[in-house]
């Protein structure tokens, strides 16, 4: 496929704990496509944020270290790439917004100098350049003044202003793919309207593929047009977004999907998933999820379940046993 | 007679004066002693022709009129002449008078002064000047410390000893004394002559950093605290330095004093710490040399307190101190143990029978006196490390004996603040302390310290001593002037107090400096003063 | 900026008017009489009086301390009992060679200490870590006079590289300058170490990273720059005690400083000179205090002075 | 539900804020005159965007600050002026729950300490007493009795916001101030709590103001809920009333950017540009004119006034029949 | 609550829980602490050193004050492991009894300087106004009094001594310890569940006693331990200038200072005491960065 903009395959992604290794990602596979939105969503600590980490190559600095798997940028594998060539390509190829946008710039530096060193580490342009072009950026993201913001300090910006001066610094050199890790989570649900409508503009402007990382399935179903949801580390299900809230299959998916509290919904008692999300280092053996589900069965606990593709349809797959069961009842 | 000055230690040191030069030059007659000068022995050359001596304390002033300390003295030095002075053999030779007569009722001087000298800053040196010197010193507003030796004070009555000076030609000057005043010529060797120019345009304050006199040095900077640097007159009357510059240079710390001379920065350091002898002389390129000091070292006993008022106690201690490990640990061996309750080196020294270290002796006569297992004493002294040494030592050596003894080493003035108290007042055990009468009379080196009536607070008989024989022996000495008398009637004094101990005797020790080799004619007087003027650095 | 600055100089001179009069009573209550050590021990108590109704000491201290006051607003430091130099002579000459030694010795602090922190803190937990601990606590473990002794003994007496002191050249400077630095360049190494730490923890940090910023310039530019700020109030609190602590250097080193004075002035209860002193390490503490807030103010925005 | 277990009445509350040491003191004016009562038993929840004065309503009821102006009643009791020393008794009705599951809890101390905390200022219980009490507590909010002796950073964030409840609840309070008690939870974990926080107040007759930010959440625990923008409240109302017949543009505005989890449902967002004005120099007249879409000249000179629109349903806005014409 | 119904949540935390099992305070403070290597072993330096200070009367090999002048300044051997120093006395003996002395005038020193500075920051900072506004200005000015004259005065004015020496040592421990305990308080006064606290009907005494003042024991015990070593120095620095604690009984800085003419005749002398102190105050360090971390409850 031509349009493929990132493959990662079966990415393995240890920290060291306490002389120990634990996995944080295991055997994380998918593909985002030029000018698509993938959501990645899960709950807390199921490993989001290390996913996009280790593909930005910003482990550096945490007890993290991937080991396995690759990571293919426009078919190029950046887990082989050298340091220096890993820099060349964060910020130009790829870049990442984060999710607190107060504190993802440097407070004690002026918006104008840190945009200025994003564009000009990979542009060749000189200081005066660079600074016009920069005030093109922050028109761009919806800024009503540039010149007064870049004169600013991050604390004298709205936490929105912020987002997106953080946004127009992460698009400043025209990234392929734009790795959004919760950058809505700290912001007001009117502002969070504007982020992802500035967003939604800028993949249909720039064609530029978009990792969003989020817990709130209300953000994917809006933006998305492919989930992956993360539970304990693993892919449990992948499907285009419209199949997975119609038709979710993994028991954690339904879990999830149904203990979001609806708009008008006007119920008084929600269902929700028992338990906790397990600890990194204490894992269940077999499925990761069985101690939380409902239609547990021996074999869950025993030993864990594949990613498989949900009746041929590539672009659906489930880590489950019940769907063996669902699949053998479906045939016979 | 002479009147003493103490020397204590750094800190209050500056109560120290150099009366009347450089007091004796006897040779000590101690193992070390090599004399002052080092002929002969001079070894390699000097890198430069700039003398530089470091020493321990700082001047404090270059207004020879009006200093305290035996430093800023030797500092002066440099710039100053007196009218009259000591020879090597302690004769009072001219300097800056050719010759003076005194007449038959000692009343009259007369002074015929050296033609042709001038000030450093081109006066003449005249007669004339010699009367503005002595007016500024005798105008009581002025405040000078040289005012007290020509002044005599009786009560609340003060009488200048000097009726009038004229100058009956511009070389002549002619002192009429309004009574008879023997020591007068004597004090004449502390008067240098300013230039009266200067006098007059520098002011009271502005001569203490701006000394102009007629010496063989030339005044060039001061900097306070570090250092004073003389550059060689070349148009001094006499034998000219044989080094371009002096530089008195300030090392307070004896380690970094040593340093120095081991890497040249000094050709000269004193005092030589006698600790670091041994480092020193191992470079090869080192002298270490000691000379007499006038200085006593002992601890005061307060005969007045319960324990220390009988005498057996007082010898006893005496003989639990080993005076021989005292010289040698404190001094490296440079001193002698005490052979009496003065220095050898000063006038009519009489020797005594020596407190033989004898431990059981000791506690004989302790017990005798009804402390078999001793008692408990303060013992008080300054907080330098080396004088804590030294009350270290006595506390191990009293404890031998059974007396249990509780150092408190104090800031000089707190000393001095806890010292000079009425007797109904003092809480003062002993003192570990020392004393330097710079003068040769030995008046000086008992009257403060033994008359009865110099008790604190009048003076410094911090033993509160008492006893009526010395107080009439030392009367009778200050009105005699027959050296027979005087030897036996000193004699007696000192064996007197010397059998009743209201001291620690514990020794003298000498004055230690270092030089480099290729440096020669630097010596250190038993005041303590340093002498440059011949100072030579091989070529 | 301006306004705030006289604002704090003016809030200062209460604070200056009650530490002068501590610092007035205090001495005076100290036992130990000047009078004493100047006329000498066998002085008699007659002339002692004389001498101290000569330099007013027998005025009631209330009295004496508007005296001083009196003189200290016409500009009168009053004279040295001491020497009965003029106190301002006296002091004069002695700010450069401690002032350059605090200066100097701030800078070795400074470039080492932070040097040793930044590394400590990118390489934690690696050998490089543990050195720099322990270089950075053998300067807060050795007494500074014994620093001092060793490094004469050497590198002046053994190597002959650098003099025992003096100030004849800046050479002189050198090892005063560092062992007087040895104590504030290791609580900065420890210092910057940890909020180095913490900054290196930040989120900016990680988006410098992202946009592919060097390495070095990440740690300098954007991680250090925000410890800087507590490393200058660290600093500046250091810098106080500094001036007044260099006693023990400047007479290792043969330095005529303020501290050396300082500690001699006290020794001889030479009160004027006393006063003086303290007046001044009172006034260069409350500076230094202004300045590090000043400073803070440039390094932070979000504080601003105007 | 009759009698108003709350009452406030015209409560103002500023904080002086001086930014920059030579400033001229400012004020962020956190509340302005809101006014609105609380019936016993029932949930009354203040929704808003962040700074909109939520957090500072709830703690002027539980008067952990002092108001401005206005009343304060509780239980029958004037409560705005009275020392802390009156309080206390009082504490003992009033609880809090905190957003924040890991900042309220003393990290230090065990969770057995915590939760027994109010029972040792409150009560004369013994030790084993109250440890049974613990321990109860614990198995009411889903724990493990046998937690009691942990510490809180062994519990994960849900587990802690439910100690926290637990707290709440030893001394059987008459209203509960849940300050944003969800938001910092999992999605799966906000809906035990939700559930749990239901069920509490069927059990025990309580009485909940519940400050939230997500109108999801608030329409599914309350029953009147007044939305609150720059310290004021901007429209109260019955939950179905607000939800089906919002009448202040900015109620409409915010219910319109909620993500909706149903990639199915056609969406028509309205966008509020710019952000929310500073409180410290608020805008004037109407407070919302500066992002409103239908803003005219009166709306920023006028104050708007409360307007009643319907049974309970309050609006301060110039124009409320705008949106039900629609 | 008897009265009431039980709510069986729809949770279960069986026995898959994952959470740890429940521990005692002290067994998990042990457990966590014995994870820091270097503080561990700093521990036992110190306390081995504590406890050969305590025995030391009886386990020197020689009297620590017995002279002897035929072995002056000898260098290490077989009889005098450490040498001996200017009065022929066993250095290692008297170190092993200076620690006594030094140990316990920097322990107390610090310690009484600390809990009057602990007890001043606290309230300042707790009770802003007039409290607030003595204890710092009065920390500003015992800040602007050079240490070490405030030393010397302590000592002029009350006589030398170890008694003295606490005290002067511990006059300029409390303005920094008011300070940072001040600005501990203030950070910690912010944290939530000291408003908690305040809702839930503390009154200010437990608040500030077990709410507040344990957030700032970490800062306390990293700045105590780090004075220790100041204190020893600060003790050496004052015998240099003749204002040590006791003259006679072995001290470490005074041995280190009294020795300091013997630097290059007999090294040993000043060595011993020289690294003894550098390992004590390294030890009190890494002691206290262990503390630290160990009391922190978001490092495991
Ligand atoms: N620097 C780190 N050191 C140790 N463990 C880490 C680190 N960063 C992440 N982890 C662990 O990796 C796991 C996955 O964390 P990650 O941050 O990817 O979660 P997440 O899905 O992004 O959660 P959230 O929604 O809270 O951001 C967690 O269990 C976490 O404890
Ligand atoms: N103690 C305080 N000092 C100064 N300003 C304060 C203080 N507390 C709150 N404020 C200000 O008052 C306004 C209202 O704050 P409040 O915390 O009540 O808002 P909120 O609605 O709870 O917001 P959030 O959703 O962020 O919790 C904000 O602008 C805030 O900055
Ligand atoms: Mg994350
Ligand atoms: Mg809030």
């Amino acid at each position: 496929m031509s349009d493929e903009l990132l493959k990662v395959k079966n990415l393995r992604t240890e920290f060291k704990r306490d002389k120990t290794m634990v996995t944080a990602v295991n055997n994380v596979s998918f593909t985002i496509r030029k000018g698509e939105i993938l959501g990645l969503v899960g709950e807390s600590g199921c490993g989001k944020s290390v996913t996009s980490l280790s593909i930005m190559g910003l482990l550096i600095d945490t007890p993290g270290k991937v080991t396995g798997g690759e990571i293919l940028l426009e078919g190029r594998d950046l887990l082989k790439s050298s340091d220096s060539e890993m820099r060349k390509i964060r910020g130009s190829k790829m870049s990442m917004i984060f999710q607190e946008p107060m504190s993802s710039l440097n407070p004690s530096m002026r918006v104008e100098t840190q945009l200025i060193e994003a564009i000009r580490l990979h542009k060749p342009l000189n200081r005066k350049e660079a600074r016009l072009y920069s005030l093109d950026m922050l028109k761009s993201v919806g800024i009503p003044d540039p010149e007064t913001t870049l004169r600013s300090y991050p604390h004298q910006l709205s936490g929105g202003m912020s987002q997106r001066v953080v946004i127009a610094m992460a698009m400043s050199c025209d990234p392929k793919l734009l790795i959004a890790d919760e950058p809505t989570t700290a912001l007001d649900v009117t502002i969070q309207a504007q982020i992802l409508d500035l967003m939604l503009r800028i993949r249909k402007e720039k064609n530029t593929g978009i990792l969003l990382i989020t817990h709130d399935l209300g953000v994917v179903a809006e933006m998305c047009s492919r989930v992956i949801v993360m539970y304990a580390g693993r892919i449990v299900e992948e499907a285009p977004v419209k199949e997975l809230y119609a038709n979710p299959r993994h028991p954690y998916t339904k879990g999830l999907i149904a203990s979001v509290p609806k708009l008008g919904s006007k119920v008084n008692t929600l269902p929700s998933i028992p338990g906790n999300v397990p600890d990194l280092s204490v894992m269940p053996k077999g499925c990761k999820f069985a101690p939380r589900c409902q239609s547990v069965m021996d074999i869950c606990r025993k030993s864990e379940p594949e990613l498989k593709a949900i009746g041929g349809d590539i672009t659906q797959k489930c880590r489950c046993f019940l769907l063996n069961t669902q699949n053998k009842e479906e045939s016979n | 007679g002479c009147n003493g000055k103490s020397t204590s230690t750094k800190g209050s040191n500056d109560v120290k004066t150099a009366d009347e030069g450089a007091g004796t030059t006897k040779e000590a007659d101690t193992e070390k002693e090599t004399g002052e000068l080092v002929t002969g022995s001079t070894k390699g050359v000097s890198p430069d022709n700039a003398l530089v001596i470091a020493v321990e304390t700082s001047i404090s002033s270059l207004d020879p009129h009006n200093l305290s300390d035996t430093l800023s003295i030797s500092a002066s030095r440099a710039m100053y002449e007196n009218l009259v002075m000591f020879d090597a053999d302690m004769n009072i030779v001219g300097q800056l008078a050719e010759s003076y007569e005194i007449s038959e009722d000692s009343l009259t001087y007369t002074f015929h002064l050296r033609k042709g000298v001038k000030f450093h800053d081109g006066t003449d040196f005249n007669a004339a000047a010699v009367k503005a010197n002595f007016d500024r010193i005798m105008n009581k507003d002025n405040n000078l410390r040289t005012r007290s030796r020509f002044v005599l004070t009786e009560g609340d009555v003060e009488t200048d000893r000097i009726e009038s000076i004229e100058i009956p030609d511009d070389y002549t000057v002619v002192f009429q004394l309004s009574a008879p005043y023997s020591p007068f010529i004597n004090k004449l060797t502390l008067v240098p002559v300013i230039s009266p120019a200067a006098i007059e345009k520098y002011g009271n304050d502005g001569l203490i950093t701006n000394p102009v006199g007629t010496g063989p040095y030339i005044f060039k900077e001061w900097v306070e605290g570090d250092h004073m640097t003389a550059t060689k007159n070349q148009d001094y009357w006499g034998t000219k330095p044989g080094v371009d510059s002096v530089t008195i240079k300030e090392v307070p710390e004896a380690g970094s004093r040593t340093a120095m001379l081991q890497t040249g920065e000094a050709d000269f350091i004193y005092p030589m710490p006698s600790d670091q002898i041994s480092a020193a002389e191992t470079t090869g390129d080192i002298t270490v040399n000691a000379t007499t000091s006038t200085i006593m070292r002992y601890v005061t006993l307060n005969t007045n307190l319960k324990e220390l008022s009988d005498v057996k106690v007082r010898q006893a201690m005496n003989y639990a101190i080993d005076r021989n490990a005292y010289v040698q640990l404190m001094y490296a061996g440079y001193g002698a143990p005490a052979t009496s309750v003065m220095a050898p080196s000063i006038s009519y020294y009489s020797e005594q029978p020596v407190y033989e270290y004898n431990l059981d002796k000791a506690k004989s006569l302790l017990a005798e006196a009804g402390y078999p297992d001793g008692f408990k004493l303060t013992l008080w002294g300054d907080n330098s490390t080396q004088e804590v040494k030294g009350m270290t030592f006595i506390k191990q050596q009293l404890e031998q004996i059974g007396i249990e003894v509780e150092v408190v080493p104090m800031e000089p003035a707190t000393v001095s603040d806890k010292i000079y108290v009425p007797l109904e007042d003092a809480k003062i055990n002993m003192w570990y302390v020392n004393w330097s009468p710079s003068s040769c009379d030995a008046d000086g080196a008992m009257r403060a310290l033994f008359y009865s009536k110099m008790c604190p607070p009048t003076s410094a008989n911090t033993a509160y001593y008492n006893n009526p024989e010395v107080d009439k022996l030392l009367d009778q000495g200050i009105s005699s002037a027959d050296p027979k008398e005087l030897t036996d009637i000193y004699a007696k004094a000192q064996s007197a107090i010397w059998n009743d101990a209201p001291w620690l005797f514990l020794g003298n020790d000498q004055n230690i400096f270092a030089n480099k080799t290729y440096l020669s004619g630097v010596s250190v007087a038993p005041d303590g003063a340093i002498n440059f003027a011949n100072a030579t650095l091989a070529q | 900026m301006g306004r705030y600055f006289i604002k704090r100089v003016l809030g200062a001179i209460p604070l200056l008017l009650a530490i002068s009069f501590l610092i007035f009573m205090f001495i005076h209550l100290i036992p130990g009489d000047p009078v004493r050590l100047i006329v000498g021990y066998e002085a008699t108590q007659d002339e002692v009086e004389v001498v101290r109704d000569a330099l007013g000491l027998n005025k009631p201290l209330l009295v004496q301390y508007i005296d001083y006051m009196k003189g200290l607003f016409t500009g009168d430091l009053g004279n040295s009992i001491k020497s009965g130099m003029s106190v301002a002579e006296l002091i004069g000459p002695r700010f450069k060679p401690t002032i350059t030694l605090t200066i100097c010795a701030m800078i070795w602090a400074v470039l080492i200490g932070v040097l040793i922190g930044i590394l400590s803190a990118v390489k934690r937990g690696k050998l490089l870590d543990y050195i720099g601990m322990v270089t950075a606590i053998s300067g807060i473990s050795i007494p500074s006079f014994w620093l001092g002794l060793v490094l004469i003994q050497i590198f002046s007496v053994k190597l002959g590289w650098l003099p025992t002191g003096g100030l004849d050249s800046w050479k002189g400077y050198i090892l005063p300058s560092f062992t007087m630095g040895a104590g504030i360049m290791a609580i900065l190494a420890r210092f910057t170490r940890s909020s180095m730490l913490e900054s290196l923890r930040e989120d900016y940090v990680r988006t410098a990273r992202a946009k592919g910023l060097r390495e070095i310039l990440v740690i300098g530019r954007h991680a250090f720059k925000n410890s800087l700020i507590q490393v200058v109030t660290v600093a500046g609190l250091q810098i106080g005690g500094l001036l007044a602590g260099s006693v023990l250097i400047e007479t290792v080193f043969s330095i005529p400083g303020l501290g050396r004075l300082l500690v001699d002035s006290i020794g001889y209860r030479d009160y004027k000179v006393v006063q003086a002193l303290l007046l001044f390490f009172a006034v260069e503490y409350i500076f230094v205090n202004l300045v590090v807030d000043l400073l803070y103010g440039v390094l932070n925005p979000k504080i601003r002075y105007d | 539900m009759s009698t108003p277990l709350v009452s406030v009445k015209n409560v103002t509350k500023t904080f002086q804020v001086s930014k920059g040491f030579f400033a001229k003191k400012k004020y962020v004016h956190a509340v302005n005159d809101i006014t609105f009562t609380i019936m016993q038993g029932e949930t009354f929840s203040l929704v808003g965007e962040s700074g909109c004065g939520k957090s500072t309503t709830g703690r002027l009821l539980d008067r952990l600050l002092t108001p401005d102006q206005g009343e304060i009643w509780f239980n029958g009791n004037e409560i705005s002026k009275i020392s802390e020393n009156e309080m206390r008794p009082l504490r003992r009705d009033v609880q809090m729950i905190f957003q924040d599951p890991y900042g309220s809890l003393n990290p230090r101390m065990r969770i057995g300490d915590l939760i027994a905390e109010p029972l040792l200022i409150h009560t004369n219980l013994s030790a084993g007493e109250r440890l049974k009490k613990v321990q109860e507590l614990l198995e009411i909010v889903g724990l493990n009795a046998m937690y009691y002796e942990r510490y809180p950073h062994e519990f994960s964030g849900g587990q802690r916001q439910r100690i926290g409840i637990a707290r709440a609840l030893t001394v059987r309070p008459k209203l509960v101030i849940a300050d944003e008690p969800v938001s910092a939870l999992d999605v799966s974990i906000q809906a035990q709590i939700l559930n749990l926080l239901n069920d509490l107040q069927r059990n025990f007759n309580l009485t909940y103001l519940f400050i939230s930010h997500d109108l999801s959440v608030v329409e599914m625990i309350s029953d009147r809920i007044g939305v609150m923008y720059l310290g004021t409240i901007v429209e109260t109302a019955s939950k179905e009333e607000l939800y089906e017949n919002p009448r202040h543009p900015y109620t409409k505005a915010l219910l319109s950017a909620v993500p909706f989890p149903d990639p199915a449902r056609e969406k028509k967002r309205i966008l509020l540009p710019g952000d929310l004005p500073s409180p410290v120099n608020p805008p004037s007249g109407c407070l919302f004119h500066t992002r409103c879409p239908h803003c005219t000249e009166f709306c920023k000179s006028q104050k708007p006034e409360v307007k009643l629109v319907g049974d309970n349903h309050a609006v301060k806005c110039h124009y409320p029949d705008l949106y039900e014409m629609k | 609550m008897s009265d009431s119904k039980k709510i069986k949540p729809n949770t279960s935390f069986g026995e898959d829980d994952i959470l740890p099992k429940p521990k005692s305070k002290m067994k998990e403070f042990i457990k966590k602490f014995k994870k820091r290597k270097t503080a561990v072993a700093s521990l036992i330096f110190i306390l081995l050193l504590a406890v050969a200070a305590m025995l030391a009367p009886f386990i020197v090999p020689y009297d620590p004050a017995a002279a002897d002048y035929n072995n002056l300044l000898k260098a290490p051997s077989a009889g005098h492991w450490w040498g001996t120093d200017e009065f022929g006395r066993d250095i290692f003996s008297r170190l092993l009894m200076g620690a006594r002395l030094s140990l316990s005038v920097a322990l107390s020193a610090v310690g009484i300087g600390a809990l009057i500075g602990i007890v001043l920051g606290l309230l300042a900072g707790f009770y802003n106004g007039i409290i607030e506004a003595v204890v710092m200005r009065g920390s500003d000015i015992l800040f602007s009094f050079p240490d070490i004259l405030l030393a010397i005065a302590i000592v002029a004015v009350i006589g030398p001594g170890v008694i003295n020496v606490v005290i002067a040592v511990a006059v300029f421990t409390v303005p920094s310890f008011a300070r940072i305990m001040r600005s501990a308080t203030l950070s910690v006064k912010e944290a939530l569940y000291v408003e908690v606290a305040r809702s839930v009907g503390c009154k200010n005494g437990r608040i500030l006693w077990v709410h507040i003042f344990p957030g700032t024991i970490q800062s306390m015990i990293v700045n105590f331990t780090m004075r220790i070593g100041t204190a020893i120095l600060a003790a050496a620095s004052l015998s240099f200038l003749g204002f040590g604690a006791n003259v006679t009984e072995p001290d470490w800085g005074a041995m280190l200072s009294q020795g300091r003419n013997y630097l290059n005749t007999a090294p040993h002398i000043v060595l011993f005491p020289g690294i003894l102190i550098f390992l004590t105050v390294l030890a009190f360090n890494l002691l206290g960065d262990g503390l630290r971390d160990t009391l922190d409850p978001k490092m495991y």
